[in-house]
């Protein structure tokens, strides 16, 4: 039997370790499958991990990997502030949805007007569409104590609905045939999340993420207002204790991060993606809590989180072109990644005895 | 040229979903059979549509594929972007309208399968109540649900169509939902404009309702419910298109098939439908392939009875590309 | 009497400690058999290897004459050993019977047992309704459940593990005729306690634990209670000091204050009225679940009361919150250190801010200033003598009463002009617990006005000026505490009613 | 029985076949976190029941013996889920999201080669001239067993919970973990058979959508469905009757909106599909609301880690 017995303090060394030892467990059992999928192990991982890095073509995957983590960087940390504060917002995929229709709203509004002052507002619009639709839960929860997490959830479907309604309705394209989806924004240079150097990925979602991810640090971890968040998370009765109102802290976490959220639809719809259509969601919203947590909610944790999770996307194609390595393999691989870190993460907070059983 | 031809495909459903990225893995298998080693082939699954589509054809473009095939219509500006990067490399785009030097369009005149099946449902309706299955109010979908009802009301003046959207063009369960929904609304002849099999389930459940095969044959639900089906075969313009390309005769073009150039084919028509009425459905096929019958010819007006089409007039593509209404008597309300 | 049970050479060793070394002691049947040992002596340890829910690593036990070595509480249930634990193991939203029903191996049928339940609890004067939801029942209400739990097994050994830490005088009372009644007709008790004076009562027998080794063996009727503290501690212990104090204007004043329960089984806050003067310490005493917590939570600010209910030098602080108050000089030092007056999984520095931020100004625009939350962490670990490594350490690292030390000298080393405290010395040994009440003496002494809530009577007397009993959520009249009488105590506790009778 | 066009025996008979799915993976969830874990998994542990469930019953052309495929796959993903959660003790909506993400993706690949295979048929019961009576007999006697199995099966956990022995240490395990380790029930058995058995029902669900709903085998086919029954959890603040509630009447929400379409109401079609979920959104505040200040419904210890440290 396996005994566990807390460590009075947590351990430094493990909690630095862990993620590295689930990454390179993953490496072990994904190649296992990868094997028995009747691909070569090593190859299928190098593939993943080597190629889009270091391989032919990295100066264009390298970008690329920017593009794919800058969202997920960006939701993960607003989302982990809340799960720090132990408020469980996994509808950040609707805020997103919903920064992304404000923001195109306000820029199909306006075009074919050109102006300095769209761009900036399409931020501030973003921003306001995922907070105003993250308040739902918040004031729920705060009026009526109504779990955040279904509510955050099921607002999820609400916002993929109105996407497809607008695609289909009145954000429709006027040119576009009667096809559904909005006029593509990278053709109207005063809304365009453009490359800011050509080649890169770089666009203002990547520098909004860096900035996110600074942000998130400093408020976290030397901000008296991230001291209290986590207190909050950590035992909510010394919280109150320590001044803080739970009411207060449910709306600002779930307001930051449908604030993050937003921003990053808002930058994924004016830049990469270009236009509103009813597919225009791709689970970046669920996959950043996996981000979060792989980060193990530390900001700079996330960044590399985000990245990595983004390298597993796209050498996953990878490995879908050059291997034939189904799609579906490379979920169960991010799925086992989550699992791994989760289960080593155990050795943080106790001790591990293998043998008899010490204590019944 | 040295080595093989590469040809490269992205796909927005898994190659498993028997329905649309199916037919079009179908078609790339047949290639390879057809080329031999002349070409070589791969594949990415399950794209999103947006950025996600524009690394993945950039990935195949990167890898060394000459010809780029994106089967769905949301990869069209992500096509677009990627052409005009890769000059050298040619793209070919599934219904869209996006024409570029190194980028064609392709799609099927599926309405005219709808047109066949909508003159075999007609004349076996007992209750008069033709059901549809929609996935997305888009004008493809739109030429069908018209053309399928222009059809059954010329053999069946009575006929009634019932449409459901789905709002997908593949979910199982939904799928079911809609179907069971038309059925116990009293509607015995269903037609689907979604991929799965489902709805066929729920047909031969309820017994007396038949049915028609999307996108794939559906053959195992056959002889009935499944009493006949529109395919969407893309061999024989894969075949033509890798053709040029090896020939060097490759060119930008829309290209719209229809029956006649085998990308639309319609299934067997089973024994469940009476001989008369498979002769009067076969007879309509070679007329459409002919082009002596246009499933869209005037005098026909809108649903809110404004002209679309004066006496003897023919649709013409553009026309019918921009189709996003019903045709005069249906009922139903078209989704605002 | 012959031997129920013997115990040799059981050992248990903990990472770090020997929780029990080497222990030997025998109860005969029918023996009222104390416990006794400061905190962390090793007492739970013992009686947890007894029931089964910890196995020793050495050692024998003899139980009836036969090796006794029990797997689980069930085992040890039928084997005839029933336990009454030191903190309550019952469950709150379910009903007395079938709480009851939890810890029986084979309970009859729910109706038959809520009928003996009624019959049990009635014969030992311990009436209990069988359908109420334990979460409704007072403190001294869920004992009797435990209680009944056990009766209903028809044990030949009966523990209890501090069993009158939350009883009125009068309750204790009642489970003592109990507890006598039950070993005249053969029944064993171990029975553990702090209460020297209750042991020196009840018990026939005594087993002393220091630091897990048995030092003495003895009849407490034969010894005082400072002779029995004295072989708990090993030596001699201070007696805090109380100066004289000249008390100074009113600081603190309640009116009226009344507040609704903070969660579903709680009390409600009904009409609180006291004034405080600066330099004076006021003991508020009662059984635990009759407000304290509440209302410690209303006069440190984390539950706000009506307008004009809470008066500090004239000013209504009724509406603010912890941080304001704490600005104005109001502290407090709630009574469950881990997770409310502390957070376990964070370093003392870091619960050092938790309620520094404002009065140590440990932050600069609203960023912390990490060297000054450390040495303000230092200064309390140096002030109080906390033994600890370092500020570095989380502070569910530290036992509970260097950590209850650290709580107390935080708020202490603030220089509040208002102190709260809920329970200073809970589960703190004697050393630690003197050094904590003389530390509240010296700031009243400096002219703070101090509240002391406990359910520890002979620590009120020794710290307070006046004392107050809080009894279902109503505050008696305070009462200064020279010349007040255990009894007079008693009734007070027993309700407020019972205090009008007593002025009579 | 029709009301503004509306077949309204039909629309019963539909719903109550449309909601198995959901009624049994809620009603597993249910006994879950009355053992006091929250196991976000519902969706993985669904769909691959789902695929298991398929795979088996073509296997042996068994639909009985798919059915125990579905719920085996469901149950030893829930014992994925409970190794990490109850002896490593890992947060319990992380290791739940997880544990949704990796089976979506397992069962995709064990899926692969199933895609257009049609199942065995699952027989309807066949009532005889019971199932022609008006009204009653399409409604009641026009099913499939596995209806009826999941309504049994409410049934059951409705008495087990609130009358046997095993129902009362299962809610004191759910009600204080700690209590119920000190009187010597061992809390990481309850919860591991707890979380079993929520796992096999959703298996269970899962295996009814592709052998009886829909039925066939697909790709991300559960498309929800499990996170509707964590919600239908919570609408029936933890009482059986309510799930069986709740869950028809979720299903009947979206077999209505599609009918009120096939009955050519002009209502857009995605306000209506949003409808069950607004409504979802709307009972869950109604029910907190009045919860708020009276009894507590959740089990006091859900999600909460127990760690025996004596
Ligand atoms: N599960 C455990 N793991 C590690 N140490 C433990 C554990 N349980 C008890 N201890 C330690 O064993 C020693 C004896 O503890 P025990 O609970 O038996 O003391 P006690 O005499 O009952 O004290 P109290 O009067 O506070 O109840 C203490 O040092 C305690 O910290
Ligand atoms: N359950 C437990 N698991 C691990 N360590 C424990 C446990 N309980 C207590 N300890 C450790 O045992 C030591 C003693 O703890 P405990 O709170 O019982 O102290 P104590 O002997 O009562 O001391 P004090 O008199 O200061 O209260 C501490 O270092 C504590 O960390
Ligand atoms: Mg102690
Ligand atoms: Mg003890």
């Amino acid at each position: 039997m396996i005994t566990l017995i807390r460590r009075p303090n947590p351990s430094r060394f493990w909690s630095y370790a862990t993620p590295v030892a689930a990454v390179i467990a993953t490496m072990i059992a994904g190649g296992l499958l990868f094997a028995l999928l009747g691909k070569h192990p090593v190859e299928a991982i190098r593939v993943i991990f080597y190629e889009p890095l270091f391989g032919e073509n990295a100066a264009y995957f390298r970008g690329q990997l920017l593009v794919k983590a800058g969202p997920l960087v960006l939701i993960a940390c607003g989302l982990a502030v809340g799960f720090r504060a132990g408020i469980w917002n996994i509808g950040a995929e609707g805020q997103y949805i919903m920064g992304a229709l404000a923001s195109a709203w306000l820029a199909l509004h306006m075009y074919p007007a050109e102006s300095h002052w769209l761009f900036p507002a399409m931020i501030v619009l973003g921003a306001i569409g995922g907070l105003l639709w993250a308040m739902i839960p918040a004031l729920l929860k705060v009026w009526f104590g109504t779990s955040e997490i279904l509510v955050s959830l099921m607002l999820v479907y609400v916002a993929e609905n109105l996407l497809a309604y607008m695609a289909f309705g009145p954000l429709k394209n006027p040119e576009g045939y009667g096809f559904p989806g909005s006029r593509n924004l990278q053709d109207y240079p005063s809304a365009h999340n453009a490359e800011l150097i050509a080649g890169t990925g770089l666009h203002w979602g990547v520098v909004a993420a860096l900035v996110a991810v600074i942000f998130t640090y400093i408020l976290m971890h030397r901000h008296i207002m991230g001291f209290r968040i986590r207190v909050a998370g950590e035992a909510p009765r010394a919280a109150r204790f320590a001044g803080v109102v739970p009411a207060r802290l449910v709306m600002i976490s779930l307001g930051f991060a449908g604030a993050l959220a937003g921003l990053a639809g808002m930058f994924e719809v004016s830049g990469p993606a270009g236009q509103i259509t009813d597919s225009f969601n791709v689970g970046y919203g669920f996959t950043a809590i996996i981000v979060a947590f792989l980060g193990r909610l530390h900001p700079v944790g996330i960044l590399l989180a985000g990245l990595l999770m983004a390298l597993t996307y796209i050498g996953g194609d990878m490995a879908q072109l050059t291997l034939g390595l189904p799609s579906a393999a490379i979920q169960v691989f991010q799925g086992m990644l989550l699992f791994f870190l989760l289960g080593f993460d155990v050795l943080t907070n106790f001790r591990v005895r293998l043998g008899r059983r010490a204590v019944a | 040229q040295d080595g093989p031809l590469k040809v490269g495909f992205i796909y927005v459903g898994p190659v498993g979903d028997m329905g649309w990225s199916y037919q079009h893995d179908q078609a790339r298998k047949a290639l390879e059979k057809a080329f031999g080693d002349k070409i070589e082939t791969s594949y990415i699954e399950n794209v999103p549509e947006g950025p996600d589509a524009e690394r993945a054809l950039t990935q195949l473009a990167l890898a060394g594929n000459k010809l780029i095939f994106a089967t769905s219509f949301g990869f069209m500006d992500a096509t677009v972007n990627v052409a005009k990067k890769f000059p050298n490399v040619m793209f070919e785009h599934a219904t869209g309208y996006k024409l570029a030097k190194n980028l064609a369009t392709y799609d099927a005149k599926f309405f005219q399968g709808r047109a066949i099946q909508g003159t075999i449902g007609g004349r076996m309706t007992k209750t008069n109540k033709i059901g549809y299955i929609g996935s997305f109010p888009i004008p493809e979908v739109y030429q069908g649900i018209n053309a399928a009802y222009l059809a059954a009301k010329k053999v069946n003046p009575d006929v009634e169509m019932k449409v459901v959207w789905a709002y997908t063009w593949f979910d199982p369960a939904k799928e079911a939902d809609a179907a069971s929904a038309l059925i116990s609304d009293g509607v015995d002849v269903l037609l689907q404009h979604t991929d799965s099999t489902a709805p066929q389930a729920k047909a031969q459940e309820a017994g007396n309702v038949i049915t028609f095969g999307q996108a794939s044959d559906m053959s195992s639900f056959a002889p009935k419910p499944r009493v006949s089906s529109t395919i969407d075969n893309w061999t024989p313009y894969y075949t033509k298109r890798v053709q040029d390309m090896l020939d060097g005769t490759w060119k930008s073009e829309a290209t719209w098939g229809g029956i006649d150039s085998g990308m639309v084919e319609i299934g067997e028509i089973s024994d469940a439908v009476p001989a008369e009425v498979k002769a009067e459905a076969l007879k309509l096929k070679d007329d459409i392939a002919s082009g002596a019958v246009h499933p869209f010819t005037g005098p026909l007006n809108k649903q809110d009875g404004s002209v679309f089409l004066a006496d003897g007039e023919m649709a013409t593509d553009d026309q019918l590309h921009s189709m996003t209404f019903y045709v005069e008597g249906m009922t139903a309300e078209a989704p605002k | 009497m012959s031997e129920l049970l013997q115990i040799e050479g059981l050992t248990k060793a903990y990472p770090g400690v020997v929780a029990n070394d080497d222990v030997a002691l025998a109860v005969g049947e029918g023996e009222v058999h104390a416990l006794l040992g400061e905190n962390g002596a090793g007492k739970s340890t013992l009686v947890k290897m007894l029931y089964g829910l910890v196995k020793p690593d050495r050692g024998t036990m003899r139980f009836r004459g036969q090796a006794f070595t029990p797997a689980d509480p069930r085992a040890a249930r039928a084997a005839g050993v029933a336990m009454v634990f030191q903190h309550f193991s019952l469950f709150e939203a379910l009903n007395v019977a079938e709480n009851v029903a939890l810890g029986m191996e084979t309970p009859p049928p729910m109706r038959q047992l809520a009928a003996k339940i009624r019959e049990i609890s009635n014969d030992y004067g311990l009436p209990l309704d069988p359908a109420r939801l334990v979460g409704d029942l007072s403190a001294g209400e869920r004992q009797r459940v435990e209680i009944v739990r056990c009766l209903l097994q028809d044990p030949k050994l009966l523990i209890m593990d501090e069993p009158t830490s939350v009883l009125t005088p009068q309750e204790v009372e009642i489970l003592f005729k109990t507890l006598r009644k039950l070993s005249q007709e053969g029944t064993a008790i171990l029975y553990i306690s702090h209460k020297l004076e209750e042991i020196r009562t009840l018990c026939d027998g005594a087993t002393i634990l220091r630091g897990g080794k048995v030092v003495a063996h003895c009849n407490p009727r034969e010894k005082t209670a400072r002779e029995l503290a004295e072989l708990m501690v090993g030596g001699a212990f201070n007696v805090t000091d109380r100066a004289n104090r000249e008390l100074g204007d009113v600081v603190l004043e309640a009116r009226g204050l009344s507040l609704p329960p903070m969660s579903q089984f709680g009390p409600s806050l009904k009409e609180i009225g006291f004034e405080l003067r600066a330099g004076e310490v006021l003991g508020i005493g009662g059984v635990a679940g009759n407000g304290q917590e509440e209302l410690l939570a209303t006069l440190s600010g984390e539950r706000v009361s009506a307008a004009g209910t809470l008066w500090l030098r004239g000013q209504d602080i009724s509406g603010l919150g912890p941080n304001p108050r704490r600005a104005r000089g109001v502290l407090a030092a709630p009574e469950e250190r881990l997770g409310h007056a502390a957070v376990p999984a964070m370093s003392l520095t870091e619960n050092a801010i938790l309620t520094g931020t404002l009065r140590k100004k440990l932050t600069r625009n609203g960023f912390v200033d990490q060297a000054a939350a450390e040495r303000f962490a230092q200064d309390v670990i140096t002030g109080f003598d906390v033994r600890t490594p370092g500020p570095h350490v989380a502070a569910r690292a530290l036992s509970g009463g260097n950590l209850q030390k650290f709580v107390i000298g935080r708020e202490v080393l603030q220089a509040p002009e208002v102190l709260i405290v809920n329970q200073p010395t809970w589960g703190v040994d004697a050393a630690a617990a003197a050094a904590i009440r003389q530390a509240l003496l010296d700031l009243a002494a400096k002219g703070a006005a101090v509240i002391v809530i406990s359910q520890d009577l002979d620590e009120l007397m020794e710290v307070a000026d006046r004392f107050a009993a809080l009894n279902e959520g109503r505050l008696s009249e305070p009462r200064a505490t020279k010349g007040l009488t255990i009894e007079e105590v008693g009734l007070m506790l027993g309700g407020a009613h019972g205090m009008q009778e007593a002025q009579l | 029985m029709i009301i503004g066009g509306i077949d309204i025996i039909g629309l019963i008979a539909i719903l109550m076949s449309a909601s198995t799915p959901v009624l049994l993976a809620a009603t597993g969830e249910l006994v879950a976190e009355k053992s006091g874990v929250l196991n976000l998994g519902v969706e993985g542990m669904m769909i691959m029941g789902a695929v298991a469930g398929f795979a088996a019953a073509v296997a042996t052309g068994n639909p009985v013996l798919g059915f125990l495929g579905g719920a085996i796959a469901g149950a030893l993903m829930a014992t994925l889920f409970a190794v990490i959660t109850q002896i490593f003790l890992s947060n319990q909506v992380a290791s739940g999201l997880a544990l949704t993400l990796f089976g979506l993706g397992l069962s995709a690949l064990i899926g692969k080669g199933y895609e257009g295979v049609r199942p065995p048929p699952t027989a309807k019961i066949d009532f005889g001239p019971l199932s022609d009576i008006p009204v009653l007999g399409r409604i009641v006697f026009s099913h499939d067993w596995m209806v009826y199995l999941s309504l049994l099966l409410v049934v059951v956990v409705w008495i087990v919970l609130r009358y046997t022995r095993v129902g009362l240490v299962l809610r004191a395990v759910g009600e204080s973990h700690d209590a119920a380790h000190a009187l010597g029930y061992r809390v990481v058995a309850v919860r591991f058979a707890a979380l079993a058995f929520g796992g096999a029902l959703a298996g269970l669900g899962g295996a009814y959508l592709s052998l009886v709903r829909v039925p066939q085998w697909t790709e991300g086919m559960t498309a929800g469905a499990g996170w509707i029954a964590l919600a239908i959890v919570v609408f029936a603040s933890w009482r059986p009757w309510r799930v069986l509630l709740g869950a028809y009447m979720f299903g009947g929400i979206t077999a209505l909106q599609l009918q009120l379409q096939a009955a050519g109401y002009a209502i857009p079609v995605h306000i209506l599909s949003m409808a069950p979920y607004v409504i979802t959104i709307v009972v869950l505040v109604i029910l907190s609301a009045i919860h708020r200040h009276g009894v507590q419904a959740a089990p006091a210890s859900l999600g909460k880690s127990f760690h025996a440290s004596s």
